[in-house]
């Protein structure tokens, strides 16, 4: 409302971005882990111009199951599709599956944990006993007996914002399953912040409780929103990978779980295809790895006492 | 009693101290030259705003600098021996048995997870080779010694009050006998009544175990009532240093002056407050010649460009432009 | 003073928490107990009156200053201000009158102001919230006045600051700064100066009396440093386990006490001039005991050196012992408790 | 007084996992009953079989289907529940869910404890170590290991694995937990069925050490800044008796808690690694389940895992209150 | 502090070497320890659910060890392959039939084996018909005991069982002839589902399951009573495994001599191993796309699934060919009509009606028959105007080979060439059987299905993909023709097997040119043995729906 007509100065906010940047950029880690994910973002934002479009069995184009070559940089599967290609297209889609998951759990995690701390009392109680039961219950394994459940009374429809209804399926379930971590840190979070007497200032100030919530809590919480959120990504890339592993994946899209439990069932490991299983393989690890080390140096900016890189 | 101490032979000297701060390839000077001596059984209160360097030189005489602080100059004598502060492993020896120290916040200071009464006992084990049972036992004397019963020992640091647990990290200060023991803040986080029980306790055991007392404070009226010597530091330096008398009724520095100033006194019942203005000075940019010229009313252009040199006068010592002693008075302090 | 000159009145006002108990007290239908962290005050504070509230830490003093300023409800008693009943009015619109001429001054300035806000969105908050401007321009007006009666100038050179880029004494001037924006007409200050160091406390203390001499703001001042409250306030009321327990003009608390806790206050606090005007009185023993656990009787007599039976059979109402000055001890007419 | 505070304290606990639990159970009620198509026909065997209605019929009345959802099916649902009684597998008919949980039970929970403990073992004591020397050569090599282990999903590393000391090198078997016929001589069988149990473990161990790694070192690195370091230091003690006498302990507090809750995991933690290396325990029993539609026996597990972390849950809150006198308050 | 960290790295370093050392050293050990034992060890992808064979048709491998069928069709082609009877023959009514069983026959317990146990069997079947346990869902069935009037046991060596038709069906069935001693106080309810028939087993077979572990092993020992005498091995131990990766893992280290399941990627690498022989065995499966052709409740999203033209034009845009080729690598032979190649009584290629793959071909067909692309948006619409968007499942039924997704990418692929957009969803085994029974069950909703089916060779089996009787279990293309089922229940009265022959081949011309389906290939299993332990492996086709490998004529190779 009044914000609007507010002569505003973004010096302050500027230059407080510019140090966040500055400090946050001159740890190795932040480095290393941006530099991949950026990598790996362009990759997934145009998997058409870099390899072409997706191959399926009816434009394959190699022999099967070869090694890597200079026609193959990563080989072929076991119908002949370029593991590379493979590779590309499975990147936008296991990336987009635990981006969006992990903006799904991060949602529901903040506004739980948010609400459950500030407004405490059998608010509190109730919302703790709902997160606990989501703590309490492996979101794996949730996940992995709901999944197929929800694509039974779903999957008959067609594409669901551009998604085929089984990935989005695998989206909603991780994010519905995994953002009980989240919550409890909110709100532990949100406990402490409400003994800052900033709080009290602002609704002496006149302030709403949204307002409070919105203008005062959440910008504090964000290093740990944000910090955690980059571990939830690697949560949610290891739930996607372990459920399409498990077969529970869509084959058609096959995101790097799924190639993965397609390289298995083909019989890769013991075909001693090794191109086939590391290269998904080592996707997995290198995205988390640089969500990891992003959110290490999210966390060793806002807070230096916890460093985990030296 | 200063009579008394005066003929002593000191049992802490402390000259030309200064120790620096490493902050990201940055160093900056915590103290400068800081020189004293402490007898046994005196207490001074060491007085300063935050930043202004005592906590530091507390840290230093009892070896406790942290690993990024470096002494860069200067050194400190314990009965005529110089400690190695500068060597953490050299000092670990020293520590506790001849200087132990009171912090702060002693809910931090104690560890939350054990007993109080273990954590009294274990310097008696560690550093005395006291059995088990034994250092028990003098734990539970020493509790009775500050006024908890013994049997409150099985308890853990958190369910004491504040004013309980200060008591406790006194009675563990007391465990290897030391002889001079640091009171770093002892009372600033107490309420008023609490905290004259503690500054009455630590008076009591001074005079009957013959401790000489180093009360690091902010606040002036507290060594007024409980110390026999007061040294006022501002930025890393001691400006003045003279006896609780001397001091309060006749400040030499104007910083001392406007501090005394600046605390109401309903004793001598004027309600004028003076604020001195602006900011204390932080260690980096630290002001040139007398660091407190930029605040100071009374400064002149010789202070901002020469530091003034702390000059004796009688017991006291001030380092003043406006208080310059002559050059015979200098010889006679140091003769 | 005149009690239609009065801004705020207390009428044995009440603050019980609830010990929270186990599921299994619950089901036992065992007594609730409650921490009676405020238990049954009257206070008035006139306009332009500065009032200091001292006590030590768990007399309730800031649960007061927390109820007056609505961020705690009491649960009983009366408040009133300026003639109107603000016991029960809840709510942030419903408060949004009151909040406009009652502000709050914090003691912790560092936790008080939002690190993710600048100086300008901490000072421009309450105008935003409370509606009091119409635009910009006059946002930034009032805004660049606030910081000024603060002592902060020029106030251009804050706005966009953070506030871990100010120092001690600048960040109480904000947060001094957000409560006079909205020119209340009475600001309730816990413990404004104790954090701040000896040096800057006389220019905080500075401030706060000009506001009151300046624009006629009544103030409550809330602190446990007797000679503070003595330096700065009109009436001096000292509190004991959520309960007044002697009240009086300044100079009579301060030099005539009748009370034996704030004789007994008094006599700990130490002083530059020594002992002057102190009896040789050993110290008080013992702690406050807690406030779930208020002694029957007069609630100091445990520590007090002079109870006798009575004290510990019936609380003393407070008694006039001068004028203005009331004092709540069976022996305050009698002399002993004065210095003994 | 304090007696009473901490019994109120565990009681709190307690109640609070009975509350999870009844949520886990309610959820597996109506798992059960949400899914699409009548249970009665998926009872009737895959439904590749024409049935009467009169068979249906009387299958629902056999399971009780035909009763209202609530209360009847509930309450003796939940019955059933607490006396242990999970039903018939639809799969493996005529197995009770129970016996075939306890059948697979013990493999998993010798394959996770075993790796729980050889992680516990490396990663927490390599954790402490380099949080109390930071900054050193294990610190750096212990985190960059660590954080490596960290983001590699364990059922890649057990592909690896079988790909290097299985097919590659031929050292160890990559798959089941013995050797087909291996003789029934007692010690050939003992180290047969060690040899397999080792690639799996490995498996698992290889990433939880990764985990205890990060929060051990992190722990030990907020112990360090204490003040009562300060004052241990302050006491002249030397740097182990600060370590073992201060700073473990502590450090140890949110390690213990994660050790426990991730003994919770026990049964769910290791569902990919089973099904990489053939392992026959509880996790290869849920993928089964899972591709036949075999709910009871999914509800079976579902039942065992949350009651195992709720478990875990409980016994990380006792422990917690019994390290960490603070708690209790 | 100073001196330890020496002697106690010592100490852990010790430690190290001396656990480590049984794993390493004994790593040779574990390789080739399976010869000495004379134990055959084989593999397979496999879940039985239990052992009885009322209750499911799971535990076909390990059971086809142990009980034998009264006859069964590979007993009619192979003389070393006989079942419980020795002979049989048929009246000149053609209703009549004379089973004699061999004589001192005995079950692996040493009781005698006769006839009566036989006709206890086909009358514990009978008996079920019509209750509410009629024992329906295994592998003994009541599926095709409705031809039966009567059964009995004439004296111990002879069985005679009358039929209400003539039909061939008696010497086809894959029934498990089960020990009446074992067998005759479970009742019909616990047959149907909680009786496990936990082992030691009691069989005429070759091998007795004598211990089994679910999801992990069947042990078997050799049946001394044997009917040709005691197998020469000391006995079997099949590995159930789930995935194919430890399968070809165990060839290649030894531990199996026998392996089945293999994919192609492992069947090329271990064709280049000097001790694993591969071979590939056409099985009985047919692997499908078919149509939802009801036009009632479960219908699909479009009319032009119930349009045999439409159906008819889809088949030419399948080019079998290329899946065998892509898909399968070659290890299947393409699909044409319902029989399948193994059949070979039955099987034919219909080259005179046969589909040539042509995708232009399709085109002109779907556009003459209404169904084009009106409004130049490259999607075709049906005759009511709607694009197409069909919903493809996929999936693999338990109990049959797995269906490569690239078939369904191929069919797809196709698809979508001829302007008809195909969602593909892929199911478990418990989806797609959940969402292909009977409409009247919960079943259809669905437009396409890529799926697989194994049954017999028998012609009874052979149609039933077609029957009305089967919709929802084999016929999932819930497509209907009297004329078929006519045909179907004539072929099931012919004992004649050259009248049978021609009524099937009608009938599966009828289907052809309907196209409900369109067959898409005939997959072979893949399998390996190694030939270091064991000799006398022959070279016939291993595996049928219909028998076992006869490992009971393999000899231990002498130890070197």
């Amino acid at each position: 409302m009044s914000d609007a007509i507010v002569p505003y100065s973004p010096r302050g906010r500027a230059r407080a971005i510019k140090g966040f940047l500055g400090q946050f950029l001159s740890y190795g880690g932040a480095q290393v882990g941006l530099v991949c994910l950026v990598f790996f973002l362009v990759v997934a934002a145009m998997p058409n111009i870099l390899v072409g479009p997706l191959q399926t069995a009816i434009n394959a184009t190699g022999e099967f199951l070869e090694p890597p070559s200079s026609q193959h940089l990563l080989g072929t599967d076991e119908v002949g599709r370029d593991v590379l290609n493979l590779v590309v297209h499975g990147a936008r889609i296991s990336l987009t599956i635990a981006l969006l998951a992990t903006v799904i759990s991060l949602v529901i995690g903040t506004t739980v944990g948010m609400t459950a701390g500030y407004f405490g009392g059998p608010v509190d109680v109730w919302l703790m006993r709902l997160t606990d039961f989501f703590f309490v219950v492996p979101s794996f394994v949730l996940a992995l007996v709901i999944t197929p459940v929800v694509l039974e009374v779903i999957g008959r429809g067609r594409d669901i914002l551009g998604f085929r209804p089984s990935l989005f399926v695998i989206i909603v379930v991780i994010g519905l399953t995994s953002w009980a971590f989240v919550g409890r840190i909110v709100r532990s979070q949100t406990l402490s912040l409400k003994e800052r007497t900033f709080i009290d200032r602002a609704r002496v100030a006149g302030s709403s409780n949204l307002s409070i919530m919105v203008r005062h809590l959440l910008p504090n919480l964000v290093p740990q929103i944000a910090a955690n959120g980059a571990l939830v990504v690697t949560g949610a890339i290891y739930v996607e990978t372990s459920l399409s592993f498990l077969g529970l994946g869509d084959p058609l899209q096959p995101s790097w779980g799924t190639l993965l439990s397609l390289a298995q069932r083909a019989g890769a490991a013991s075909a001693g295809a090794w191109w086939y299983l590391g290269a998904p393989g080592l996707c997995v690890l290198t995205v988390s790895l640089s969500f990891v080390l992003i959110g290490n140096a999210l966390e060793d900016t806002f807070d230096p006492r916890r460093r985990v890189i030296p | 009693m200063t009579g008394s101490s005066q003929d002593k032979a000191p049992l802490l000297e402390v000259s030309g101290l200064s120790v620096d701060y490493g902050l990201k390839g940055v160093s900056s000077r915590a103290i400068d030259s800081v020189s004293f001596a402490l007898r046994a059984g005196e207490a001074v209160g060491l007085v300063g705003e935050s930043g202004s360097g005592k906590t530091t030189t507390a840290m230093a005489i009892a070896g406790l600098l942290s690993p990024n602080a470096r002494v860069s100059g200067g050194q400190v004598c314990y009965r005529g021996n110089r400690l190695p502060i500068e060597d953490d492993a050299a000092m670990r020896p020293h520590r506790w048995s001849e200087t132990s120290v009171v912090f702060q916040g002693a809910m931090n200071a104690l560890n939350p997870v054990h007993r109080i009464i273990k954590q009294i006992a274990e310097p008696c084990m560690l550093k005395l080779g006291m059995p088990r049972g034994e250092a028990t036992a003098r734990a539970g004397e020493l509790l009775e010694l500050v006024g908890i019963p013994a049997d409150r020992g099985a308890a853990y640091p958190h369910e004491l009050s504040g004013g309980m647990r200060q008591r406790v990290m006194i009675a563990m200060a007391l465990a290897c006998r030391p002889s001079i023991i640091i009171g770093d803040e002892p009372t600033t986080a107490l309420d008023v009544i609490t905290q004259a029980q503690i500054l009455k306790l630590l008076g009591e055991l001074r005079s009957q175990l013959n401790l000489a007392l180093i009360l690091i404070t902010h606040d002036l009226s507290v060594v007024a009532e409980s110390c026999d010597r007061v040294m006022i530091m501002y930025a890393g330096r001691i400006v003045e240093d003279g006896t609780v008398a001397e001091i309060f009724a006749k400040p030499k520095h104007p910083y001392t002056r406007l501090l005394i100033d600046s605390i109401p006194n309903p004793a001598n019942g004027k309600k004028m407050i003076r604020p001195i203005p602006g900011d204390p000075p932080n260690l980096v940019n630290r002001p040139s010649g007398c660091a407190f010229h930029p605040r100071c009313p009374s400064a002149m252009g010789l202070c901002a460009t020469d530091v003034p040199s702390f000059d004796k006068f009688g017991r006291s010592r001030v380092a003043c432009h406006l208080h310059r002693s002559s050059q015979e008075d200098k010889v006679a302090a140091h003769a | 003073m005149p009690d239609n000159a009065d801004i705020l009145r207390l009428e044995s006002l009440q603050v019980h928490f609830p010990i929270q108990g186990g599921m299994l007290d619950r089901v036992l239908g065992r007594p609730v107990r409650a921490v009676r962290a405020v238990d049954g005050i009257d206070l008035n504070v006139g306009r332009g009156e500065i009032v200091a509230l001292v006590g030590e830490s768990g007399s309730g003093k800031t649960t007061l200053g927390r109820v007056i300023t609505k961020l705690a409800q009491p649960t009983g008693g009366r408040m009133l201000f300026e003639g109107r009943d603000m016991t029960s009015v809840q709510g942030s619109s419903a408060l949004r009158p009151y909040r406009h001429r009652v502000q709050m001054i914090f003691q912790d300035a560092y936790q008080a102001l939002n690190p993710r806000h600048t100086v300008f969105d901490i000072v421009a908050e309450p105008l935003r919230s409370l509606r009091l401007v119409e635009n910009g321009t006059q946002l930034a007006e009032r805004v660049s006045e606030a910081l000024a009666s603060a002592g902060l100038n020029p106030p251009g050179d804050f706005f966009s600051r953070f506030p871990h880029e100010l120092s001690g004494g600048q960040r109480q001037r904000v947060v001094i700064a957000g409560a006079l924006a909205v020119r209340p007409e009475l600001i309730v200050a816990d413990e404004p100066v104790s954090m701040l160091d000896v040096s800057i406390r006389a220019q905080i203390l500075q401030v706060l009396v000009d506001l009151r001499d300046k624009h006629h703001m009544a103030l409550l001042f809330i602190t446990h440093d007797l000679p503070l409250a003595w330096l700065i306030a009109d009436r001096i009321a000292v509190l004991y386990l959520g309960k007044l327990v002697e009240i009086g003009t300044a100079d009579e608390i301060t030099f005539n006490p009748r009370h034996p806790y704030t004789v007994a206050l008094r006599n700990a606090t130490p002083q530059i001039g020594g002992n002057a005007g102190r009896a040789e009185s050993p110290a008080l023993q013992g702690e406050v005991p807690s406030a779930a656990r208020v002694p029957k009787g007069c609630r100091f007599h445990p520590r007090c050196p002079l109870a006798f039976d009575h004290c510990r059979e019936e609380e003393p109402p407070p008694i006039e012992v001068g004028p203005q000055h009331l004092s709540a001890c069976w022996l305050a007419n009698d002399g002993r408790s004065r210095s003994s | 007084m304090n007696g009473g505070r901490t019994s109120r304290h565990f009681g709190r606990i307690l109640v609070r996992a009975i509350i999870t639990l009844l949520m886990v159970a309610v959820l597996n009620f109506f798992l059960f009953r949400v899914i699409p198509g009548d249970p009665a026909s998926l009872l009737l065997g895959g439904a590749r079989i024409s049935v009467t209605a009169e068979q249906m019929k009387a299958q629902r009345q056999n399971w009780g289907l035909d009763r209202p959802l609530f209360p009847d099916q509930a309450v003796d649902y939940l019955s059933a529940t607490l006396r242990g009684d999970f039903g018939y597998s639809f799969k493996f008919r005529g197995r009770r869910v129970a016996d075939l949980i306890v059948e697979r039970l013990p493999a998993t929970i010798v394959l996770v404890s075993l790796a729980q403990f050889i992680a516990i073992v490396c990663g927490v004591m390599l954790g402490l170590y380099a949080g109390w020397r930071r900054g050193g050569a294990v610190d750096h090599i212990a985190t960059g290991a660590s954080l490596l282990l960290y983001s590699t999903p364990s059922f890649w590393v057990a592909m690896i694995l079988i790909v290097i000391f299985s097919t590659a090198l031929g050292w160890l078997p990559g798959y089941g937990a013995y050797s087909p016929g291996v003789s029934t001589r007692s010690l050939d069988q003992v180290l047969d069925y060690l040899r397999h149990l080792t690639l799996p473990v490995s498996a698992v161990a290889l990433g939880l050490i990764g985990q205890y790694v990060v929060v051990a070192r992190a722990a030990m690195s907020d112990v360090v800044t204490e003040d009562y370091m300060v004052t241990a230091r302050a006491k002249g003690l030397t740097g182990g008796q600060m370590l073992m006498r201060h700073a473990f302990r502590n450090a140890m507090l949110p390690v213990v808690t994660l050790i426990t809750l991730n003994l919770g995991y026990v049964v769910a933690g290791a569902i990919t690694v089973e099904a990489v290396f053939a392992w026959p325990g509880i996790g290869g029993l849920t993928v089964e389940a899972l591709n036949a539609r075999d709910y009871p026996v999914l509800q079976g597990v579902f039942l065992l895992l949350g009651a195992s972390i709720v478990l875990a849950n409980l016994v990380a809150d006792l422990a917690y209150g019994i390290l960490d006198p603070r708690v209790r308050q | 502090m100073n001196k330890w960290p020496f002697s106690r790295r010592a100490v852990v370093k010790a430690m190290l070497l001396g656990s480590a050392a049984p794993w390493v050293m004994s790593s040779k050990v574990f390789a080739s320890s399976s010869c000495d034992d004379h134990i055959v060890r084989i593999a397979a992808i496999a879940a039985p659910d239990s052992l009885n064979p009322f209750a499911t048709s799971s535990s076909f491998w390990p059971l086809i060890f142990t009980y034998d069928f009264l006859v069964g069709s590979d007993a009619q082609l192979y003389s070393d392959r006989k079942g419980f009877a020795k002979t049989w023959s048929v009246a000149d009514d053609n209703l009549t039939w004379i089973f004699k069983i061999w004589p001192g026959l005995k079950w692996s317990d040493g009781r005698p084996a006769t006839a009566r146990d036989a006709a206890f069997t086909y009358n514990f079947l009978l008996g079920s018909i019509g209750k509410p346990d009629e024992l329906n869902i295994g592998q003994n069935s009541t599926n095709g005991m409705e031809q039966i009037a009567s059964v009995a046991a004439i004296d111990d060596e002879t069985l005679q069982i009358v039929t209400k038709a003539p039909t061939r069906w008696l010497i086809d069935n894959s029934f498990l002839i089960l020990p009446e001693h074992i067998w005759k106080d479970i009742s019909y309810a616990d047959a149907r589902s909680t009786f496990r028939n936990d082992p030691p087993l009691v069989g005429t077979g070759p091998m007795i399951v004598r211990e089994y572990q679910q999801g992990q092993f069947v042990r078997f020992t050799p049946n001394e009573y044997f009917r040709t005498g005691k197998p020469a091995t000391a006995g079997m131990i099949l590995n159930l495994f789930s995935t194919a990766d430890p399968i070809a893992q165990g060839l290649k280290s030894g531990s199996l001599d026998y392996a089945l399941s293999l994919t192609a990627a492992q069947w090329d690498d271990l064709s280049k191993d000097p001790d694993i022989v591969v071979g590939q065995v056409p099985t009985e499966q047919r692997n499908y796309l078919a149509f939802n052709t009801v036009s009632g409740q479960g219908k699909g999203s479009t009319k032009a699934l119930q349009d045999p033209v439409f159906r008819d034009a889809i088949g030419f845009a399948i080019d079998q060919k290329t899946i065998v080729d892509r898909a399968f690598r070659g290890h299947a032979d393409p699909g044409a009509g319902l029989a399948m190649p193994v059949a070979a009584d039955y099987y034919s290629y219909l080259s005179d009606i046969m589909r040539r793959f042509d995708l232009a071909e399709a085109g002109r067909r779907l556009d003459a028959a209404g169904y084009r692309d009106t409004n130049g948006d490259g999607v075709r619409e049906d005759k009511e105007g709607n694009s197409f968007q069909l919903e493809l499942i996929t999936g693999t039924f338990a109990t049959v080979i797995e269906m490569p997704i690239a078939a369904v990418q191929l069919v797809a692929g196709w698809l979508e060439k001829l302007g008809i957009p195909v969602s593909v969803t892929q199911l478990d085994s418990g989806a797609l059987t959940a969402r292909t029974v009977a409409p009247a069950d919960g079943g259809g909703g669905w437009d396409l299905l890529v799926a697989g089916s194994w049954l017999s060779r028998s012609p009874h089996d052979i149609l039933a993909l077609g029957s009305s009787k089967q919709i929802g279990v084999s016929n999932s293309s819930y497509w209907t023709n009297d004329k078929f089922d006519g045909l179907l229940s004539e072929v099931d009265r012919t004992v004649d097997l050259k009248k049978s022959r021609e009524l099937v081949d009608q009938a599966a011309r009828i289907i052809y040119v309907e196209a409900p389906y369109i067959m898409l290939c005939y997959p072979s299993v893949l399998e390996a043995h190694r030939k270091d332990c064991f000799k006398g492996w022959g070279t016939d086709a291993a595996v049928s729906q219909v028998s076992y490998f006869p490992f009971d004529r393999l000899k231990p190779e002498p130890t070197p």
